[in-house]
């Protein structure tokens, strides 16, 4: 077994681990320290499949920021007092274990039997990686960013605008009946 | 490869080498804390610690007993474990950020080439962007783990803070990798290398009395992307988290002894990492004044005549022009410390939102402009 | 091919099995938890499963394009939790409680 | 990329974290429980007061929101800074430099916006 | 400096002096204003000039400047880049657009200085000669459409700029409306010219073009270069799509000078020359362009003759003008219809804005017969109005004899050409000389009728300075091109113009037969002709406007019902009103009783309560739980993935 393999055992038991946790921890402050530790193992997988530069922003964008803010907004309400983790539906809890167990088993089926109809061994596709090379990625990101979807781009740019503009107000309104503060 | 070497002696070198980084760090703390101390007092006409050892320089090891022999407290309304796992948190970012500065020219040994410093990452200043932006997790954590309202608020104030100001730190980075263009740290330094040259409208300009530094072509960012780095570490004049007269101690008010510590461990490792991208960003880090590696290396090697002993001196003469840089501007943010007063909370965001993020912005702009202008326009 | 290959050698599938797990989690986690801002992590976890495909695939098909689409899923994540936190205090502000169920009030 | 030095580095410094934590209270001892008020969260010596809700200036929040949204484009300046001479060099400087700054006019907008709609203001 | 750079300054100027402009449209500075947009325009004016000296480098046959931006649209072989071709047409088209664009920004600052919405109104004119650009410079059909589209909204925006005063927004409404009849055509026409030659490339089209036989005479071709000929009588006011011209001076009048004068309106005609290679492998079409040019020529020539408010007569002129150059494409005189464009450019938006600056001396009168003996009032705005009209009535040696010679000669001895089509250009000359004297003398000669309450002053010199610009331009202007025949006389000046445009133009032969003495001869002698008619007509004019009191009333009485079908411009808004409006209005009234109440309402309001019922059921289903939805969402995409696995 050498490191590269080992290496990715870890990551994946780290990832799925904290993933689990993310959802099964009664305290949602938990719950987002565990989806932090999500994020930054998904960041060394991504350095595994040697996309760097996306590793850092996702530690930045992920696990610095918007995780940050979970963790601060969940501190501001400071919900202590929280008893009941999930949901008690009329007889529906059953129908949703039940299709998330059906839809994960679809996508683990899907995967498998996708790679091995098309044929497709893994050496194969290994080979063509290692031979087309994904050889500066940070290079070949900002190429299709900004020559091939500048569009998508500048739409991200007013997208992130609308929203600023939007949070804002929608911090100003005062919740319907709730009195002002 | 995913790892450290390619054979197992240089796995263990690096190891090794990973490990003395992070001592290196460790041991810095209570220097600096002597450092500190001693400053202040002759800022402030005073003493400072002087009586045990000579210059007080044991006074250290005095703290240490002290901080062993106390007794292990957390408060009862708090969270234990996110208590006790925020002070062991705040030495990882830190840590592990500082390892991905390069500290001197690569060490040769016989067919191994070994790079001063914990481990070259080729988005390097994306990692330790990132990896710094986890403190605020540390701070988080222990203002809400205490359980008390001094703690939270010092944590929302502290987290609140050190976000804002990442934006002015990471804008104010964009000029200098727009000059490089690379987010390697060492590819940087090799930059900035020799003397001071550039190219503009097809003609190359070359001032052979300058180094060809950071700080030359980005006074401003280094400005911007300094102060931001004293609110990133907390430090006065942005220490609003631990205000005293407002928030007893921010978010460690409950914290003693040892995790006290490791917290002051943390807060030193955010100034060491700061003070060694100051280095390395604005001020060719281990690079001498305006010569190349090569040209000391010659020296060296002219002065003793033995390639390898003129290897080592060259690394040795890089690694003290690195640490003198380095302790320049960690006396810079002791000095400012005991200097200047502290920021009302408003002050702070006015500074950080609308003063040094419009600087940034404005810095990245005219600096893009101006790679633009003179290299787009070539006068033949 | 010998039995301990699915062991040994990593290729594709064990990543993208991985991202599956990951998309089922949150999934389940969309589905069961109470907790609004749970609901919202839940679903930055799906999130976070998709771009690890889309990375893979990157990987193996040895196209940026893949990368790009990350690079959008992630800026897409961060509005959409945003605006979710946004939306979650707002609903704190007026129930001192972000349970899932408050929304049933937008029911037509 | 050595990420498995920076997952040795991680998991050293946590356990020397926890063991020193470990040493500190083998060394000094569990604190003894001598009265209620001493595991009492710090006060400023007052009875320790137990509100429901704590009011906490949503500033916070929007300071964070806005940081997010700041914060990613200011990513997207990265990939574009670290290319921007290959793309001079490559012939395309022109659409990339313009598109950036397009860009950064709807940065400038969103922030003279947040400005001016006193957004950001701390009272 | 890179010419990809200067072609994306020349776009983004404009634009970005729209933006700058457009975020503070409230502000009623118009010192800020107006240099923000005249600056922006002067830049683009100065690329336009680098752009040129750079073509005029180049040797003639490559003298073209692409700039591909990005790629705009790409599916499957539907490619379209963000593309932009400086050639020998376009380069023309850019320094008109740009260089009498700034003139007219820099008389709207004295113009429009009082007015309330004036940061408003530079940043639309702005934008408008950002669409302009884009419409010029397109080097697809598709991009050029854009403009098309952009131009005609700046119009819309510009016309109806007053739009408190409901008669102007409803100006601007119909000047809409009628292009989008040609804009439909035009899409259309693009639609055929795509499936027959698979590309919308200009340079591709016209490359292409030749290769294509034309089955029967109403092939792919011609239909597509009809429906795009529909287009251009939009954009272009000519028979049946004028209508909206001369409604459209209830804009500014500096508007009317650029957009309706100089330069959107002679797109259609731009777009013509610039598809050459593909009209002339389409001889039915060119006959009905140079039909339907020579109507138009005679026919708004005559409408003028009877309008007394001056701007009208200028945009019956206008048409008129226009009239011509489609007749001069319609025969294959490519270069003639680009050349009268430029000189009529010239010449036409003097006399707005001369007309403008009469209008602002006249505290917004626009009656010519409330003016009068304004010359000694007016002495600049007289002097390069006169130097205009010169111009645009043909007198050698003004700009616009040279431009309309050369037309007149192309209908006369062109073989798409024919005798009539030479006379009506006659006809019209002689009208447009009629109609000109007739403004002339009476707002600037003959006794004053000036209101007591007015007192008419010269214009500031921000207004002079252009129209003292402009009339230079049009006394000059046409000395680039003058025929071999006066050269031959005077010294062999070289046709600038015509080898300039000689790589990019077809030619059609010449049919007039003999030897060349002869055909110089004839040349002579037309030219005589129209300018001897032209000139007596003047005369004509001058005596019975000035010196002869009533003279005028008595030839109108004369002519009785003729004229006064004339003064109603032919009753053509009427028959539009009664033909095709009312008729759809009463129609759609009919069919909201009928119909609409009877049956499609009976017929919905069972289905409503279908939808009603099964939505009660489906009601039960949402729950306002969000959870459920996402199962339901998750059970969906079991269901199709288990589809594609099965399959």
């Amino acid at each position: 077994m050498t490191a590269d393999v080992f290496l990715f055992w870890f990551l994946a038991l780290i990832t799925v681990i904290s993933g689990l946790a993310v959802v099964l921890m009664a305290n949602p402050i938990y719950s987002a320290l565990c989806l932090a530790m999500t994020m930054i193992s998904v960041a060394a997988i991504f350095v595994t499949l040697q996309a760097y530069f996306l590793a850092g922003v996702q530690i930045i964008v992920y696990a610095g920021a918007v995780m940050v803010l979970f963790v601060m907004v969940l501190m501001l309400f400071d919900l202590k007092h929280e008893l009941q983790a999930f949901t008690r539906g009329r007889a529906t809890g059953a129908l949703k274990i039940a299709s998330v167990g059906i839809l994960s088993g679809l996508i683990v089926g899907a995967v498998t039997i996708g790679l091995t109809i098309a044929g497709r061994s893994s050496d194969e596709v290994i080979s063509a990686a290692a031979a087309g090379g994904v050889v500066d990625t940070t290079r070949g990101l900002s190429e299709a960013l900004f020559l091939k979807n500048i569009f998508g781009f500048e739409a991200l740019g007013v997208l992130l605008l609308v929203i600023a503009v939007g949070t804002v107000a929608l911090s100003r309104s005062k919740g319907g009946t709730h009195a002002r503060d | 490869m995913t790892s450290m070497g390619n054979t197992t002696f240089e796995i263990v070198i690096n190891t090794i080498k990973l490990l003395a980084v992070f001592l290196l760090m460790v041991q810095a703390v209570p220097i600096l804390v002597w450092l500190e101390r001693r400053g202040s007092a002759f800022i402030q006409n005073r003493f400072g610690p002087n009586r045990v050892g000579p210059l007080g320089l044991v006074q250290l090891l005095a703290d240490a007993v002290k901080f062993l022999t106390k007794e292990d407290f957390a408060p009862e309304k708090g969270n234990r474990i996110m208590f006790y796992m925020a002070p062991v948190f705040a030495l990882i970012p830190a840590a592990v950020a500082y390892a991905a500065i390069p500290m001197s020219v690569p060490l040769k040994v016989g067919d191994y080439t070994f790079l001063i410093q914990g481990y070259e990452i080729n988005v390097g200043i994306v990692f330790i962007l990132g990896i710094s932006s986890l403190a605020a997790y540390t701070i988080l954590m222990a203002g809400w783990g205490s359980g008390s309202k001094f703690s939270l608020m010092g944590a929302l104030r502290a987290s609140a803070q050190i976000i804002s100001y990442e934006l002015a730190l990471g804008l104010s980075i964009v000029g200098i990798i727009l000059l490089y263009g690379t987010f390697n740290l060492t590819e940087m330094i090799h930059a900035q290398q020799g003397i001071y040259h550039f190219s503009a409208f097809g003609y190359t300009v070359a001032a052979s009395w300058l180094p060809n530094w950071g700080i030359f072509y980005q006074p401003l960012g280094m400005i911007l992307f300094f102060s931001a780095t004293f609110a990133e570490s907390n430090r006065l004049p942005f220490d609003l988290a631990e205000g005293e007269a407002e928030l007893v101690a921010g978010f460690h008010t409950e914290y003693g002894g040892f995790k006290m510590l490791m917290f002051f461990i943390g807060e030193y490792g955010h100034m060491m990492i700061a003070s060694g991208l100051m280095a390395t960003f604005f001020f060719g880090g281990y690079s001498i004044w305006n010569f190349t590696p090569q040209e000391v290396y010659n020296w060296c090697y002219g002065l003793v005549g033995s390639e390898q002993i003129a290897n080592v001196m060259n690394v040795v003469l890089h690694f003290l022009s690195y640490n003198i840089k380095f302790a320049i501007f960690l006396w810079i943010f002791i000095h400012v410390r005991w200097t200047l007063p502290r920021f009302r909370y408003d002050q702070l965001m006015d500074l950080g939102w609308k003063t040094m993020l419009p600087w940034a912005l404005g810095n990245t702009i005219v600096t893009a402009i101006v790679i633009f202008v003179t290299s787009y326009f070539v006068i033949s | 091919m010998p039995e301990t290959n699915m062991i040994t050698t990593i290729g594709a599938e064990h990543y993208l099995v991985l991202s599956a797990i990951l998309f089922s989690i949150g999934m389940a986690g969309v589905l069961l938890r109470r907790n609004l801002i749970v609901l919202l992590m839940s679903i930055e976890l799906m999130l976070n499963a998709v771009n690890i495909s889309f990375v893979t695939f990157s990987y193996y098909s040895g196209k940026v394009e893949g990368q790009i689409m990350v690079f959008f899923v992630m800026t897409i994540a961060a509005a959409e939790a945003a605006v979710g936190l946004a939306l979650a205090v707002s609903i704190f502000k007026r129930f001192k409680e972000v349970n899932i169920r408050f929304f049933e009030h937008l029911k037509g | 990329m050595p990420i498995g030095g920076v997952i040795f580095i991680t998991l050293f410094i946590a356990a020397f974290g926890t063991s020193l934590i470990y040493l500190a209270r083998w060394t000094g001892g569990k604190a003894k429980k001598t009265s209620q008020a001493k595991f009492d969260v710090y006060e400023c010596g007052l009875p320790v007061e137990e509100k429901k809700d704590t009011k906490i200036s949503v500033k916070f929040y929007l300071t964070a929101i806005l940081f997010i949204l700041f914060d990613i484009e200011i990513i997207f300046m990265y990939p574009w800074a670290v290319n921007f001479r290959h793309f001079l060099a490559t012939g395309s400087g022109l659409l990339v430099f313009g598109s950036m700054m397009v860009f950064l006019l709807i940065f400038i907008f969103g922030l003279w916006w947040e400005i001016k709609s006193k957004a950001l203001e701390w009272d | 400096m890179n010419q990809q750079a200067l072609i994306a300054i020349l776009l983004l100027s404009p634009l970005i002096g729209f933006f700058l402009n457009g975020v503070r449209f409230r502000s009623t500075n118009y010192v800020l204003a107006g240099s923000i947009a005249t600056i922006a325009v002067l830049i683009s004016f100065i690329c336009s000039v680098l752009l040129f000296l750079n073509l005029v480098d180049l040797p003639p046959e490559a003298r073209r400047i692409t700039a591909n931006f990005f790629e705009w649209i790409a599916v499957d072989k539907f490619k379209i880049n963000a593309g932009f071709a400086v050639d020998q047409i376009s380069s023309i088209m850019i320094l008109i657009i740009t260089g009498v664009g700034a003139l007219i920004h820099l008389f709207s600052i004295g113009y429009m200085h009082h007015d309330k919405g004036v940061t408003k109104y530079f940043a639309y004119l702005n934008l408008f000669i950002f669409n302009m650009l884009i419409l010029v410079l397109g080097d697809s059909l598709l991009t050029m459409f854009v403009g098309w589209e952009g131009v005609g909204l700046c119009s819309y925006l510009l016309i109806g700029f007053w739009f408190n005063d409901s008669a102007k927004a409803a100006a601007g409404m119909k000047a809409f409306i009628t292009n989008r009849i040609g804009d439909a055509a035009f899409i259309i026409g693009m639609f055929i010219l795509f499936m027959t030659f698979g590309t919308l490339n200009m340079h591709e089209l016209n490359m292409l073009a030749p290769t294509i036989a034309e089955s029967s005479w109403l092939g792919a071709v011609t239909l597509g270069t009809m429906m795009l000929f529909i287009g251009a009588t939009g954009k272009s006011a000519q028979i049946p799509l004028y209508v909206w011209l001369p409604d459209a001076m209830a804009g500014p009048t500096p508007v009317s000078a650029l957009i309706h004068a100089a330069t959107m309106v002679t797109a259609g005609i731009y777009m013509i020359v610039r598809l050459n290679g593909l009209f002339i492998v389409a001889p039915n079409t060119m006959m009905v362009i140079a039909i339907v040019g020579a109507a138009t020529a005679v026919m708004a020539a005559t409408i003028g003759l009877t309008q007394f408010d001056i701007k009208k007569v200028l945009a019956y002129s206008t048409v008129s003008q226009l009239g011509y150059m489609f007749l001069a494409v319609g025969v294959g005189a490519f270069g003639a219809g680009m050349f009268h464009l430029m000189t009529h450019a010239f010449f036409k938006a003097l006399m707005f804005l001369g007309s403008g600056s009469v209008i602002h001396a006249m505290h917004e009168e626009q009656d010519i017969r409330k003016m009068g003996g304004l010359r000694k009032y007016l002495p600049i705005t007289h002097a390069t109005f006169f130097l205009g009209w010169l111009a645009i009535i043909g007198m050698p040696p003004f700009a616009g004899f040279f431009s309309k010679d050369e037309i007149l000669w192309k209908a006369f001895s062109s073989s798409q050409g024919h005798i009539l089509l030479w006379a009506a250009g006659v006809l019209g000359a002689v009208l447009t000389a009629f109609y000109m004297t007739r403004l002339m003398a009476l707002t600037f000669w003959g006794k004053s009728r000036v209101d007591k309450s007015v007192h008419p002053h010269e214009s500031p010199w921000l207004m002079t300075v252009p129209l003292i610009v402009l009339a230079i331009l049009s006394v000059v202007g046409g000395w680039v091109g003058i025929p071999h025949v006066i050269s031959e006389q005077i010294g062999h000046i070289p046709n600038f113009w015509e080898h300039w445009l000689e790589p990019v133009i077809r030619k059609l032969p010449t049919v007039v037969e003999g030897a060349h003495h002869d055909e110089t001869m004839l040349e002579w002698s037309l030219m005589g002709i129209s300018v001897g008619l032209a000139a007596i007509s003047a005369l004509t004019a001058y005596i019975m406007y000035t010196k002869k009191e009533g003279a005028s009333d008595k030839v109108a009485k004369a002519f009785g019902p003729v004229y006064q079908l004339v003064n109603k411009k032919y009753l053509v808004d009427e028959a539009y009103s009664a033909g095709i409006i009312n008729p759809l209005i009463e129609g759609s009234k009919n069919l909201w009783y009928y119909v609409d109440v009877n049956v499609i309402d009976k017929a919905t309001y069972k289905v409503t309560d279908l939808v009603r019922g099964g939505g009660s059921f489906v009601k039960s289903l949402q729950t306002g739980n969000m959870q459920q939805y996402a199962m339901y969402i998750g059970i969906g995409v079991v269901v199709a993935l288990s589809f594609v696995l099965m399959r």
